[in-house]
């Protein structure tokens, strides 16, 4: 019994790959929700700049698919695959990364990473990029305190229960409500990242609340806008709603005014610098060395997006020089913690 | 009766009683499928028939080939198992968990565990005389809450992989061994089945459940281990779902369910009960292996590519079900 | 053959057409040759019957004439003209209806429906349902053989028998279909009919001759003798000859059905030697109630068969299956062999060395799509295993020596049971119970249903053996005459209770009569 | 001998427990619709907010979109088939509508006629499945979860990486405007199950269906041709799944791919806790809706009382499968069949 090598190995961490053999792979939950759909544009948009394709996969938010899906895509030819990554969940990080290390491809991953897993142990896996979900969750709690003239009740739809970004999330609008205290949560519960769970729940929670919900405090952007359309059934319109994502019809609704906050977060650059920070390696112009350690896992930049800087955010646009080899960690806001 | 006049057979007739050239060959009607997807996957992209290739299809498929191999019993019964999933991610749960604790023995006691579990809806199944796909389907969001409540609704990290290490080695280098424990799995049952009345038991009670128990098959008990070997096999996935993402997540298998379901179909096991087999599981497991990662691998479109999932898996049952055996289509 | 069975023409009247010839017919099955070439006349106005030993290719035939059948070979003609018949609806436009061997209606549609099922008619207009209508239709249909079920019943809710008369009901919508008198076949319509159901069947089988011809299968020679003006006889899936019913005697056909002689008061056969131990008890029942029985006391000795005769609801059924553990009990005590009988499933009681053959073979008494030999070892597993294997070699000699010792007609001990003839199918049933040869107790709901002579004389030689060996007996009969015939005890149940006990020992056994007075 | 008293007081006890030919609905139906009593009361005592009118209304309107799938899968159940092509129907006739009527990604304004053509392709899709089924023999388990995956493909191809939005006044209005205290949405699901119960009772292929899951094979003895009626079904479900897609984008103001998620499941919940079996010949639209109120019930029931959302789903299993069973319990007998 013997191990059965993928890829001969570890190759070595600083390619030498002709920039005309690396191959763009980037792996998202599905291409039928906007963002994501930006997300792997962006990653087309990378492509092109540099002559290549990108490779889009999707594995329909199913775990174990996406695991297959890499699995096999780590059986092929591994030698100067790049791969930007977007992991289910964080139990999923691990053997991605694994897997990527053993093979010797390039690996760059998003959004979701256990926390006592470090990029540093690794060789190929180069980078985590993620947002600070604690951050966002209270700047909009915060924006939505405000809203609400400071006091008041609020109900929170959360996330995917069993998800990082969910949780940490709601940990940061706890860190709010600790900051603002005469704001009262009234309930939560779970609407999975989804509008028409948020339309349902959030239906519900008014009529069992009734006059007392002044704010609704929502993980994501969909279920910001399921709430709003619940709002909009119930005839409600002096109720605040946050979300986070910055997806386009939450810009609109902020615009509208009947949203209120939101912070970005930017798909189409997630989509081109996971990328961008293989393919620098691949081709040599990068080493593995030189990344700094608190550019292996860092937070990217966000924004919280309200009536008065949205139309800042409207048409988002990535900058070619944001993909540029020395310029690919403009911008972080240091290391995850 | 005296002397009954016979017809005699007719001398071309072929020898009665053994299945003739087309009956065998429906009975590999779940391979040639396999096959003929394999080469079509092929010429889609020659890259992707290769050794390595292979291997990683068939170290992938490992989990799900458990999953439907338990639940083909149940489904030869004429129940279905709809909780075998969410079984099998609480497991992956219970095994991150124990493991810190009962070490080496954890495997043992996860696959008792949930055999006992899946024992437990055998009986309420039996029992109550409630259809099993409300009770599995009861089971399910049971299962899943308990894992999200003790695994505070997060994966929980293994460490110490020396426990589920054996599953990722190679056997001759080629073979994964977690999917040599599926086919040494799928085997011993069906020798079981073979060599011991349970066979006749089991399609007795799936082609007519009153006749079975008119016969005095003692058809609640068939029922009750099918699902404790449905359960035990929910385990065993789990633990090779653990070995591959060294950790237990409570969602972590939730979406093999519907996967699961059509490899028994694809195989050519009739939903309806009685006619199938685990090897029949097996190939269609495969099949649907190469479905959900081959597609996207050889560079179909995600759109186009459920489009095809869609037609290919209709496309397979045609072929593969054995139409003489299953005389009403529902 | 053809010439010969042609009607003799009548000098002075141009013969008309017959209703329905048959030439040369011919059927292939997997190793059987269920029809080599068989011919058939039914003329117009007459009640054809139609006999022949089980799997002798009736229903074959007849389902080849409702177009359900596609023949290898022969011809059909109707009215003096060759049709072909692709399918029942085809067969209709031509007049032909069936009423099939086993039920064949939708148990959780109205009466009404089932009737003008797949000719509505006015009934159903674009699509619509006018219920009214419907409910005239199947009232008229339903006024013609003088039934008075509500045809708004559920016909899940309908008893046996009245559920035989809406599909009788229903066959007749053929007369609205056609301006030709029909052709209307009954296969063994009377073989779960009760004497006075039969009664009424035969007046509405008379009373079709004026308009109808009709064709009539039914084991029961007398029965078909009866009724019918003119017997076919088929042996083989090949015709055999005819006899006109007037001058016929049951003998005479049953020699034409086999080829031989055979005797014609099967039930009487000698009464086997009883073993010492048969005056003690083997069965004991107390007190036994349940849903549809009260307080039923019976004892069976070892080697004596013991009749339960009573009409439809009596609740004889039910007791049989509480016996054996698959009917709930509210009351009472059950002692086989000086131990106490545990009724709580069906499990218990095969251990216990009890045997039940139910009266629905196609539902409850086999298991279709499995084999003969599958279908024979059920029960007995351990019959065919050593320890907890299965030894192939040993089913299949076992299985063999069965098939042979009770003439069962299968192509192979492998083919699917549900290829069989209705009385093969029935020989198997019983020979699961008889494989480990540790029975001790036998409860038989119509053994015989739709047996043909020669092998309900099997079984009822097999039962007589079976008492000889000191099994104890249960017996449901078919006919009254039967449980007569077999019986040395008669037990009359009505309205759920054991009302009289009759003696029926060699010798001395009572009438009918004396039986029917018991019963109402 | 039997004295003519006391046979008279045997046949009393004998004939009590005997199935009487009845036409309407019976007592062993009485199961869910008594569970549904229980349950909506358990609730009202438990929480004050629960027993609201306005809860109420909230309850019937979350119930629309649930009892018009159900409407469409009990059909298929009734025949003994099952219909897992909810999802990818509802997700396709979504995207289509929002495409077809007023929105954001074109200059299309088809107002009713788009909801129509949505319909249509629900309807289309649902033809399909039944065409495999007859044509293929291929098992209807498996071609609505092949059809499934075809709408969603579609669905993503029409969806195109952009969200499209519905700015049609019709559409929008149907979620918000109230008529006698219920969205217009609610009254276009009460309309379907009215159609639903006159199919199901007054039209052949309502009968037939029930038939079909009665004794398929019989129908064949009658010259039926049961294939038309199948496919005919199928394509019914799909008209339905059709416009509850339709009525999940006016709920949302947006046409999602994912609109259909999760709705076969909880249909197929809904009409067997109802009374319907999955062996088919049993059951009905009647029983369904009943079915779908229970869940939905449920589903709000728990929230009001505040049971925590990690447990709300192990709670409602539980609930179900307990619904199910007293609701089987009484009608148990031995031997009976149970798959
Ligand atoms: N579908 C089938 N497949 C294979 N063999 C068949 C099939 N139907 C009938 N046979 C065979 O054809 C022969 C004639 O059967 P058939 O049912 O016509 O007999 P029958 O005269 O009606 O007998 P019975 O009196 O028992 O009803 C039998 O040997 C039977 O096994
Ligand atoms: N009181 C009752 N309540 C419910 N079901 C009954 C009742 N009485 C009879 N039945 C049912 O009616 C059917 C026929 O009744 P039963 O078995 O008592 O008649 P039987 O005398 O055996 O008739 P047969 O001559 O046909 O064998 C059985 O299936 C039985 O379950
Ligand atoms: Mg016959
Ligand atoms: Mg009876």
């Amino acid at each position: 019994t013997e191990e059965a090598g993928g890829g001969g190995g570890p190759a070595a961490e600083t390619g030498a790959c002709d920039p005309a053999d690396v191959k763009l792979v980037g792996q998202v939950r599905n291409e039928s929700n906007p963002y994501e759909a930006a997300w792997l544009d962006g990653g087309d948009a990378f492509a092109e700049q540099v002559g290549l394709t990108q490779e889009r996969l999707t594995y329909d938010g199913d775990s174990t698919r996406q695991q297959e899906q890499v699995s096999q895509l780590l059986a092929g030819d591994t030698e100067c695959l790049v791969m930007n990554v977007l992991p289910n969940g964080d139990s999923d990080t691990p053997p991605i990364v694994e897997g990527a290390q053993e093979a010797g491809a390039y690996l760059v991953t998003q959004w979701n990473k256990p926390a006592d897993l470090n990029v540093t142990d690794y060789d190929t896996w180069l980078s985590h990029i993620t947002y600070d979900g604690v951050e966002s969750g209270k700047q909009i709690g915060d924006a939505l305190a405000e809203a609400i003239g400071g006091s008041g009740g609020i109900v929170a739809l959360q996330g995917i229960l069993d998800t990082g970004a969910a949780k940490d999330r709601f940990a940061g609008l706890e860190e709010s409500l600790a900051a603002n205290t005469d704001v009262e949560l009234l309930d939560d519960q779970t609407a999975n990242f989804s509008r028409a769970e948020a339309l349902e729940v959030t239906k519900t929670l008014l009529s069992k609340h009734g006059e007392d919900v002044k704010g609704i405090w929502a993980a994501n952007d969909d279920m910001a806008l399921g709430a709003l359309e619940a709002l909009q059934q119930a005839g409600r319109d002096d109720v605040a709603v946050v979300g986070i994502d910055a997806v386009p019809d939450a810009l609109t609704a902020i615009q509208d005014g009947t949203m209120t906050a939101t912070v970005s977060s930017d798909g189409p650059w997630q989509g081109g610098i996971g990328l961008a920070i293989g393919y620098c390696v691949a081709t040599g112009e990068l080493a593995v060395e030189d990344i700094a350690d608190e550019d292996r896992a860092w937070y990217a930049e966000q924004f919280l997006i309200e009536q008065d800087n949205v139309a800042d955010f409207v048409s988002p646009e990535t900058d070619e020089s944001d993909f540029a080899c020395d310029n690919l960690f403009s911008r972080s806001q240091g290391a995850m913690s | 009766m005296s002397a009954p006049a016979l017809t005699s057979p007719a001398p071309d007739a072929v020898v009665p009683g053994r299945p003739t050239v087309g009956q065998r060959l429906t009975a590999f009607m779940p391979v040639i499928a396999l096959v003929v997807l394999l080469a079509a996957l092929t010429i889609a992209d020659p890259g992707f028939l290769t050794l390595s290739s292979l291997t990683a299809a068939v170290r992938t498929s490992a989990p799900l080939v458990v999953l439907a191999a338990g639940a083909t019993l149940v489904v030869l019964c004429g129940g279905i198992d709809l909780s075998i999933a969410a079984l099998c991610s609480l497991a992956t749960v219970f095994f991150a968990l124990w493991l810190p604790d009962l070490g080496g023995i954890t495997t043992v006691a996860i696959i008792a565990a949930t055999g006992a579990i899946g024992a437990l809806q055998g009986v309420a199944h039996v029992l109550f005389r409630i259809p099993s796909f409300i009770v599995t389907l009861g089971g399910m969001s049971i299962f899943t809450a308990v894992a999200l409540v003790i695994s505070d609704a997060g994966p929980v990290r293994v460490v110490d992989r020396d426990a589920t290490n054996w599953l990722t080695l190679y056997v001759g280098g080629v073979v994964p061994m977690a999917f040599v424990v599926a086919l040494v799995l799928v085997a011993a049952v069906s020798l079981v089945l073979r060599l011991t009345p349970l066979d006749s038991w089991i399609r007795a009670t799936g082609y007519s459940e009153s006749a079975a128990r008119l016969a005095g098959a003692p058809v609640d008990r068939v029922k009750i281990a099918a699902f404790t070997v449905s359960g035990a096999c929910a385990g065993l996935a789990a633990v090779m779902l653990v070995s591959r993402n060294f950790s237990g997540s409570p969602t972590m298998a939730d979406n093999l369910l519907l996967p699961a379901v059509a490899a028994i179909v694809v195989g050519g096991t009739a939903i309806t009960g009685g006619h199938g087999s685990l090897w029949r599981s097996l190939a269609g497991a495969l099949v649907v292996t190469l479905l959900r990662v081959g597609l996207p691998i050889v560079g179909v479109p995600s759109a186009y590519e459920q489009i095809l999932y869609g037609a290919i898996i209709v496309a397979a049952v045609a072929l593969t079900l054995d139409r003489s055996k299953v005389l009403i289509i529902k | 053959m053809t010439t010969n069975l042609q009607t003799q023409p009548d000098p002075r009247v141009p013969a008309p057409a017959p209703a329905l010839e048959v030439r040369g017919l011919v059927k292939h099955y997997p190793g059987v040759k269920a029809l080599d070439g068989v011919d058939l006349v039914v003329r117009q106005h007459e009640v054809l019957g139609l006999a022949g030993e089980n799997g002798a290719g009736k229903s074959t035939l007849l389902k080849a004439l409702v177009g359900l059948v596609r023949p290898d070979g022969g011809e059909i003609w109707v009215r003096g003209e060759k049709v072909r018949l692709r399918s029942v609806v085809d067969a209709a436009d031509h007049g032909i209806g069936m009423v099939f061997q086993e039920q064949s209606l939708v148990p959780n549609l109205t009466a009404a429906e089932n009737i003008v099922l797949g000719s509505e008619g006015p009934g159903v207009r674009r699509g619509i349902y006018r219920w009214n209508t419907m409910r005239r239709l199947a009232q008229e249909q339903l006024d013609k053989i003088g039934s008075h079920i509500d045809p708004l019943a559920r016909t899940d809710t309908l008893s046996f028998a009245d559920r035989q008369m809406v599909e009788i009901a229903k066959v007749l919508r053929i007369e609205e279909r056609t301006s030709h008198p029909p052709v209307i076949i009954l296969d063994e319509p009377t073989s779960v009919l009760e004497s006075k159901e039969i009664e009424t069947l035969f007046t509405q089988v008379r009373r079709l001759r004026e308009f109808a011809s009709v064709v009539f299968v039914s084991h029961r020679l007398d029965e078909v003798l009866d009724v019918c003006d003119r017997v076919a006889v088929l042996r083989g899936g090949r015709s055999v000859g005819e006899v006109p019913s007037a001058d016929a005697a049951p003998a005479e056909l049953h020699r034409m059905m086999i080829g031989s002689t055979g005797s014609d008061d099967h039930y009487h056969g000698a009464v086997a030697e009883r073993p010492d131990e048969a005056r003690r008890p083997r069965l004991v029942v107390r007190g036994l109630s349940g849903k549809s029985f009260r307080d039923v006391d019976l004892d069976v000795h070892a080697g004596e068969i013991v009749g339960i005769v009573g009409v439809h609801g009596s609740g004889r059924e039910d007791v049989c299956r509480a016996l054996f553990g698959a009917e709930p009990t509210t009351a009472g005590e059950v002692v086989l062999d000086g131990e106490k009988l545990d009724l709580s499933g069906t499990r218990a009681a095969c251990a216990a060395g009890v045997g039940y053959v139910p009266a629905e073979r196609k539902t409850e008494g086999m298991v279709g799509p499995m084999s003969v030999a599958d279908n024979m070892t059920l029960t007995k597993q351990q019959s065919r295993c050593t320890g907890p294997l299965v030894r192939p070699r040993k089913q299949a000699t076992l299985v063999d020596r069965w098939i042979e010792r009770l003439s069962i007609r299968t192509p192979h001990r492998g083919t699917a049971i549900q290829r069989l003839s209705g009385g093969n199918q029935q020989k198997v049933v019983l020979a699961r119970w008889l494989v480990a040869g540790d029975v001790r107790l036998l409860l038989l709901d119509h053994p015989t249903r739709g047996l043909d002579i020669g092998a309900r004389s099997e079984v009822y030689r097999l039962m007589r053996e079976l008492a000889g060996s000191g099994v104890a007996t249960v017996l449901l009969a078919d006919s009254l005459e039967e449980a007569i015939g077999m019986s040395d005890r008669i037990i009359v149940m009505s309205d759920g209770r054991a009302t009289t006990e009759v003696a029926a020992p060699p010798g001395g056994k009572p009438t009918p009569l004396d039986l029917v007075k018991e019963m109402v | 001998m039997t004295s003519p008293a006391e046979a008279d007081a045997g046949s009393e006890v004998v004939n009590a427990g005997r199935p009487q030919p009845r036409r309407g609905i019976s007592l062993s139906d009485a199961g869910p619709p008594i569970a549904l009593v229980v349950i909506f009361g358990v609730f009202a005592v438990l929480s004050p907010d629960f027993r609201t009118l306005s809860n109420v209304q909230n309850v019937l309107d979350a119930a629309a979109v649930l009892a018009v799938v159900t409407c469409g899968i009990s059909f298929v159940l009734m025949m003994g088939s099952i219909d897992l092509s909810a999802p990818g129907i509802m997700g396709a006739s979504a995207i289509a509508v929002a495409l077809l009527v007023a929105n954001n990604r074109n200059d299309n304004d088809f107002g009713l006629f788009g909801v129509a053509v949505a319909v249509l392709l629900g309807a289309a899709l649902g033809c399909l499945s039944g065409l495999a089924l007859v044509v293929l023999k291929v098992p209807s388990f498996m071609t609505t979860l092949g059809i499934s995956a075809v709408g969603l493909g579609v669905a993503t191809l029409m969806f195109a990486g952009v969200q499209p939005n519905v700015t049609d006044p019709m559409l929008e209005g149907w979620a918000v405007e109230r008529f006698l205290g219920l969205a217009h949405l609610t009254w276009i699901a009460v309309a379907c199950v009215l159609v639903g119960v006159l199919v199901q009772r007054y039209s052949r292929l309502g009968r037939y269906a029930f038939a079909i899951g009665g004794a398929e094979e019989v129908l064949g003895l009658s010259g039926v041709r049961v294939a038309p009626y199948k496919v005919a079904v199928f394509t019914m479900a799909g008209a339905f799944y059709g416009l509850a897609g339709v009525l999940v984008t006016s709920q949302l103001s947006a046409g999602l791919v994912q609109a259909g998620k999760g709705y076969d499941f909880s249909a197929i919940t809904a009409a067997v806790v109802g009374g319907t079996l999955l062996t088919g010949g049993r059951g009905g639209i009647l029983h369904s809706a009943v079915g779908v109120l229970l869940v939905t019930v449920l589903t709000n029931g728990l929230v009001q009382v505040g049971v925590s959302p990690y447990w709300q789903g192990g709670v409602q299993g539980l609930i179900v499968v307990a619904a199910v069973a007293a609701a089987v319990l009484p009608q148990r007998r031995r031997n009976q069949v149970t798959k």
